[in-house]
């Protein structure tokens, strides 16, 4: 197998995921955008702990796995106070700061 | 046993495969039979099936027929791909906890070593198949089921885990092999006749399993995502036919590979006492001796059931966020320093 | 010495009494019932620690082969060497031929090392226990006034708001300090240390509700907090000398090549001094420790007599080989421990005398012997120090039991003007407290007698210069304790009495223990006499008990310390001086003779009087003078600093511009450049009407934003490099 | 090796639809039942890197619990059954042209960077045991920063979605 199967893999998730978090209209999509691009940065740690035979790269992925689920836990809180405030999760519709 | 036939790997992996295709609805056409039809009425004081064939072995299979014989509906309103896709989700979550379930030292689909998270893991998949068939269904009593359903299992996974992580901190090892064996070849007080079942030292972590095990089966007293009287039937209630078949298989297929993981982990699983951890002999016999453990376990698992009322849900998350995961919490600490100092 | 391996057992044990209570002591065992299991707890450590120190002594008198430590062949040890080899029983042998000297036999202590803590950039962070003669001294000590506390405390605390609070802090109180006394490596020694700390704070500001109380406690926290950071600085600088956390290991090294860290060493010790300073009352940091009796009686006598202020005077003890060679205690006739020491204990005294609250003469008195141990320390008596560690444990728990004892006749007061005449009502507390008394004030035959003889022989030895400054302190401050304490006996017991209601004798669960105490006061003394006293009683194998046992001869034998021989001459110094000091207070209160009044006539002796009672206003120093002239010239400097010089600049280069300015305006701007600038205002009009569309207020064009830019500096790097 | 490739190659083709397909659907919970299906296929991928404990992790975590967390607040924000809503905003072309130039950089500095570098074949592989004791010595410290962020996690999304 070729390390960069693993990265590029990697990186399309990524740009795919940013793209989601860019393009769509919906907040708990950007968030699930954000994890989809959370879990593009994991694949490279496990690959690259694999590659270089250290088992750090698999502890960080635990770590970003678990901050992770931190991050959606105040996320979807959020959302959800949004949702309450607003009744829309429609991330078009808060632009309070507009210049 | 399997070394001796040296078989390739894929073939070796085929042959566990189609058996424990075979196993899983037998073993819930077993504890249907047994529990729900035969124990139950004569806990309830009722008839159970006797007509068909001797004792009425034979009303399983006249059931599967009518279920199957039965039109496969789908509601107007319902997103169909998923709502096709749900109880398949929920039986493969439970065909993936049979993969490590051991039934001797070889008798296993797939020794991993990270066997009990594994069960944890896939175990909570089910979660997922439950609220695609409550939301997919369109329907608010199935929606109501499916949320009511997450909460309940997210909150009593909790426990679950945490009451087995005294029984992996005590072994020393995930692997569920490696339990087994650190359980026969223990001792209590120096006496190692019966090894030393987990279920002495980690009494504890034994009960919370299994209350947990019961909400994660949402069987009654924890049956609130079903209620048929309040949610009529909660997220299977748009399901007919073979469908509701597999939800069905799923339910008592779990109730057997919790029952399973129970015995693994506090009974002393497949081992006997006096056979050696590895000798041949234990693949043909323990199979035999996990079967009875495990309908042990199951009979209390069903016993609880026929006998407890529903509670209320407030009550339930009540119980398991205040009572059952500080308890976990502390069977935890008391292991790891009763591991340290000794 | 199955008890010295696991003596981690014993902090182990308070420390789950004071789960168990607090947990469960309200709902499960009843608030009125927790004491059970904390005196439950704290027996079962008296026993283990009993049991430690009699296999400490059987390791000191049996050395097996592995706990003989192997001596260096340089000069310091070379007149072990002689009979290092046939140690079977020479440790007996030795005993009178050296003049009191230490045995011959070096016992290394016990350390076992539990496990790694944690690492952390690969230093290691041990856990684990080290045991020796001055560890296992301490476990008894600690142990017992622990254990007399908690069973006094179950009648003088009865029906508290917060009964079970107490005893859980109680139980954690002792748990911390016995894990400080055994702390392995200074990290341990760290945590015990503020370990103690939180618990002093909590319990004294267990009545938080009166706002005194919770000063009180603050006070305590952050005078200490003072020191704490000379004590981590302490350690860093050792760790960082030494590169190792263990006590062992930096003792070890300093004996093994004194003199060569000579400048590290006196950094050390002086940040460490800073942290003794303030744990254990020593000037300038003393003046948390008289409003500490803000706290319970009980809790005061376990702070003063085994936990929390001796934590200093141990750590000097147990790192002794860095404040020997940081200080030069050998070679100099003066040095800043010493000094410090004395100079506290005179201090201490001479406020003791302007209290009218018993508790703080108590506390003054305690500060004053505190001060006297550090002296101890500071000359090179080591044991001296130590045995009087010990002593006074005793002899200052009693009297503070006593206090509380009084005070708990004369209705919670402790005002010695609303007692007097309580001989009469409770004479078991007036004779337990007349035997502290004398014990504290040095009469012979009692405890205090012996341990305050050898630090002023100590003092006038010294190592290998005498501390002549040293001994003066010394003296006077061993008249004025007999004094101020007789002072005290004579307010509080005798004459008529002054308060209200009537007061009566305590019930036996006080008395008891204070006649435990009292008991220990006249004989603690015998566990150091010195040889020549047992002499012609044949029993001179009985000398120098603590000395042989407690002193870590396996440091201090490569320091070369040294033990001065009995003096018949200093004792009767000693002692006349105590005696002179209770005779002329006796004088002046009993017979009424002296100046009486002096204070009215007076106007010097009133200005002396008012600069004690308000004791040498040390608190105006710290909150009104230091506080405020930090606070007051800053402010000051920086209100001038920003008028003179921040505003004159900017008022200059204000008109300046304005000046040039005009110029600017009449000669280039109207001519040549106007039109260019409004036409570049145009642009930037425009531009400005162009981005602000970017500034949208919505998140994700701020992304695309974020992610196009940060794709375009990539595309940048990837094509330049 | 060549059945991991292929291994590789499936799951990849998996991933990466579902990926897409998340991004691009109308439906949210589709898009969310696409997302597991993503974390399911980047499990196997751990597998096949010899790294069974994040991938049980994986599972355990993501999809046992944040995405049934997902589909929670989607079921809780009322998400309507069918394609009635618009999910996409009006500027996805842009945010397609980012990704897009994006994507191109980072792909061409990997093959330039890695080009065909092979993953090296029987090295030391860390089971779940190496995995635990690196945790719990040289991570400690990060272990346990990670543990108080979790609690404050906890405790804000408690504070932040409290009716009162």
């Amino acid at each position: 197998m070729l390390l960069n199967q693993f990265l590029i893999l990697g990186a399309v998730l990524f740009c795919i995921g940013v793209y989601g978090v860019l393009a769509r209209k919906n907040a708990v999509m950007v968030l699930m955008s954000i994890e989809l691009m959370l879990n593009a940065v994991n694949i490279n740690m496990v690959a690259f702990g694999f590659q270089h035979e250290v088992v750090s790269g698999q502890v960080f992925a635990l770590f970003i796995i678990a901050v992770a689920a931190a991050e959606v836990g105040v996320g979807l809180a959020i959302v959800l106070l949004l949702y309450r405030n607003q009744t829309s999760i429609d991330v078009e519709d808060f632009d309070l700061m507009k210049g | 046993m399997i070394e001796l036939l040296a078989l390739p790997y894929w073939q070796e992996t085929s042959i566990k495969l189609g058996l424990a295709l075979v196993v899983i609805p037998t073993t819930s056409l077993i504890l249907v039979y047994l529990f729900l039809f035969k124990m139950m009425a004569f806990m309830q004081s009722r008839l159970g099936p006797n007509e068909t064939g001797p004792y009425g072995s034979l009303q399983l299979i006249a059931e599967a027929i009518k279920f199957l014989q039965k039109e496969d509906i789908n509601p107007a309103q319902a997103d169909r791909r998923v709502f096709r896709l749900a109880p398949v989700v929920v039986l493969a979550s439970t065909f993936l906890l049979y993969v490590v379930l051991p039934a001797g030292p070889d008798a296993v689909v797939q020794n991993l070593d990270t066997g009990v998270f594994y069960a944890m893991a896939v175990s909570s998949l089910s979660v997922l198949g439950i609220l695609m068939a409550g939301w997919a269904s369109a329907n608010k009593y199935a929606l109501l089921g499916g949320l009511r359903a997450a909460g309940q299992l997210i909150a009593y996974e909790l426990p679950l885990i945490l009451a087995v992580m005294g029984v992996v901190i005590q072994a020393e090892t995930m692997n569920l092999q490696g339990i087994i064996e650190a359980q026969a070849t223990g001792e209590i007080f120096g006496i190692g006749l019966i090894g030393n079942p987990f279920i002495l030292t980690q009494f504890l972590a034994f009960l919370i399993f299994m209350i947990a095990a019961q909400a994660e089966l949402t069987q009654t007293p924890f049956d609130m995502p079903v209620a048929e009287t309040e949610l009529v039937g909660g997220y299977h209630i748009e399901y007919t036919g073979f469908r509701f078949l597999l939800f069905f298989m799923a339910e008592f297929g779990t109730a057997f590979a919790f029952a399973a993981l129970a015995s693994v982990m506090f009974l002393g699983g497949w081992w006997i006492p006096g056979f050696d951890v590895d000798s041949n002999i234990l693949n043909i016999l323990g199979p035999g001796v996990m079967l009875g453990k495990i309908l042990l376990v199951a009979f209390f698992i069903f016993w609880v059931r026929f006998t407890y009322p529903r509670l209320r849900e407030d009550q339930l998350q009540k119980f398991a966020w205040k009572v059952l995961i500080p308890l976990a919490l502390v069977n935890i600490v008391i292991t790891g320093i009763f591991k340290v100092v000794f | 010495m199955w008890m010295l391996e696991n003596a981690f057992l014993i902090p182990l044990i308070p420390a789950l009494s004071f789960a168990v209570i607090l947990f469960f002591g309200k709902r499960f065992i009843g608030a009125d019932r927790v004491h059970v299991i904390g005196i439950t707890a704290v027996s079962l450590i008296w026993v283990l620690s009993l049991v430690a120190a009699f296999q400490w002594t059987q390791r000191v008198e049996h050395p097996s082969p592995d706990a003989i430590a192997q001596i260096s062949a340089d000069g310091h040890g070379d007149d072990h060497a002689d009979d290092g080899d046939d140690h079977a029983g020479a440790a007996m042998d030795s005993e009178s031929g050296h003049g009191g000297g230490h045995s011959s036999v070096l016992i290394s202590p016990v350390v076992t090392t539990y496990s790694k803590w944690w690492s952390n950039g690969g230093v290691d962070f041990a856990v684990g226990t080290h045991v020796d003669g001055l560890t296992v001294l301490l476990l008894v000590v600690v142990a017992s006034i622990s254990l007399l506390v908690h069973i006094y405390s179950t009648e003088y605390v009865k029906g508290d708001r917060r009964y079970v609070h107490y005893y859980a802090f109680l139980s954690l109180f002792t748990a911390a300090m016995l894990f400080f006394v055994m702390a392995q490596n200074i990290v341990q020694l760290v945590v015990g240390w503020e370990l103690v700390g939180v618990c002093s704070f909590g319990l004294i500001g267990h009545w938080w509700e009166e706002k005194p109380n919770t000063d009180a406690a603050l006070k305590a926290f952050l005078t200490n907090r003072v020191g704490d950071i000379g004590l981590l600085v302490g350690m860093i600088v050792l760790w960082g000398t030494f590169g190792t956390f263990s006590i062992d290991g930096i003792n070890a090294a300093i004996s093994a090549s004194p003199g060569t860290q000579h400048l590290a060493l006196l950094v050390a010790a002086c940040c460490l001094m800073a942290a003794v300073a303030s744990k254990s009352g020593q000037f300038p940091l003393h003046t948390w420790l008289p409003d500490a009796m803000a706290g319970p009686t009980p809790v005061s006598a376990l702070i003063h007599a085994a936990t929390m202020v001796v934590a200093g005077v141990y750590m000097i003890a147990r790192l002794y080989p860095v404040f020997y060679d940081g200080f030069s205690i050998g070679t100099s006739s003066i040095n800043l421990m010493a000094l410090i020491g004395g100079f506290t204990a005179l201090m201490g005294a001479g406020l003791a005398f302007a209290q009218w609250d018993i508790k703080k003469v108590l506390a003054y008195s305690t500060v004053s012997q505190l001060g006297y141990m550090v002296m101890a320390l500071g000359v090179g008596a080591w044991t001296a120090a130590i045995f009087h560690l010990f002593t006074h444990a005793f002899f200052k728990a009693c009297l503070f039991l006593g206090a509380g004892s009084v005070s708990h006749a004369a209705h919670h007061t402790f005002d010695m003007r609303k007692m007097g005449g309580l001989k009469k009502f409770m004479p078991q507390t007036y004779w337990t407290f007349v035997i502290a008394t004398l014990a504290l004030s040095g009469i012979f035959p009692f405890a205090g007698f012996w341990s305050k003889d050898e630090i002023l022989l100590g003092a006038k030895v010294g190592q290998q210069n005498g501390y002549p400054l040293m001994l003066i302190f010394g003296c006077a401050v061993a008249f004025m304790t007999a004094a101020y304490m007789t002072r005290v006996v004579w307010y509080t017991f005798h004459g008529e009495y002054r308060g209200h209601g009537h007061p009566h004798e305590s019930p036996k669960v006080m008395t008891v223990p204070l006649w435990i105490l009292a008991g220990m006061a006249v004989v603690g003394g015998a566990f150091n006499l010195p040889g020549p006293v047992l002499e012609p009683f044949g029993l001179e194998g009985l000398a120098h008990r603590v000395q042989t046992y407690a002193e870590p001869s396996v440091y201090l034998s490569g320091l070369g310390l040294s033990h001065p021989d009995p003096s018949l001459s200093m004792a009767l110094i000693g002692l006349g001086l105590a005696l002179s000091g209770i005779i002329v207070t006796y004088l002046y209160f009993w017979r009424k003779m002296g100046p009486h009044g002096l204070t009215e006539r007076n106007k010097y002796a009133k200005a002396g009087y008012t600069f004690l009672e308000n004791k040498y206003y040390l608190d105006y120093l710290y909150n009104d003078i230091i506080v405020a002239s930090i606070k007051k010239p800053i402010a000051n400097g920086a209100n001038w600093f920003n008028q003179n010089v921040l505003d004159k600049a900017v008022n200059t280069a204000g008109e300046s511009a304005r000046d040039s300015g005009r110029w600017i305006y009449k000669w280039i701007d109207q001519g040549a450049i106007d039109g260019s600038v409004n036409a570049a205002a145009r642009g930037a009009d425009a531009s400005g009407e162009g981005l602000r569309t970017i500034q949208s207020g919505k998140v994700q064009n701020y992304g695309q934003l974020l992610f196009g830019a940060a794709a375009v500096l990539a595309i940048v790097f990837v094509i330049v490099i | 090796m060549v059945a991991q490739n292929i291994a590789f190659g499936i799951i990849s083709g998996i991933v990466v639809f579902s990926a897409l397909r998340m991004v691009t659907t109308r439906n949210i919970v589709h898009s969310a039942l696409f997302l597991v299906a993503v974390l399911a296929g980047l499990s196997g991928q751990y597998v096949l890197l010899a790294a069974e404990f994040v991938a049980t992790t994986q599972v355990l975590v993501y999809i046992g619990a944040v995405m049934v967390l997902f589909l929670f607040g989607i079921m809780l924000t009322k998400a309507p059954i069918g394609k009635s809503m618009e999910m996409t905003g009006t500027q996805w072309p842009i945010a397609a042209g980012v990704a897009l130039m994006l994507g191109a950089v980072i792909l061409y500095s990997l093959i330039d960077q890695f080009g065909s570098d092979r993953l090296t074949e029987g090295g030391k592989i860390y089971r779940t045991a190496d995995v635990g004791d690196e945790v719990f010595s040289t991570y400690i410290i990060p272990f346990e920063a990670i543990s108080v962020l979790l609690l404050a996690a906890l405790i804000g999304a408690i504070v932040l979605a409290r009716k009162d």
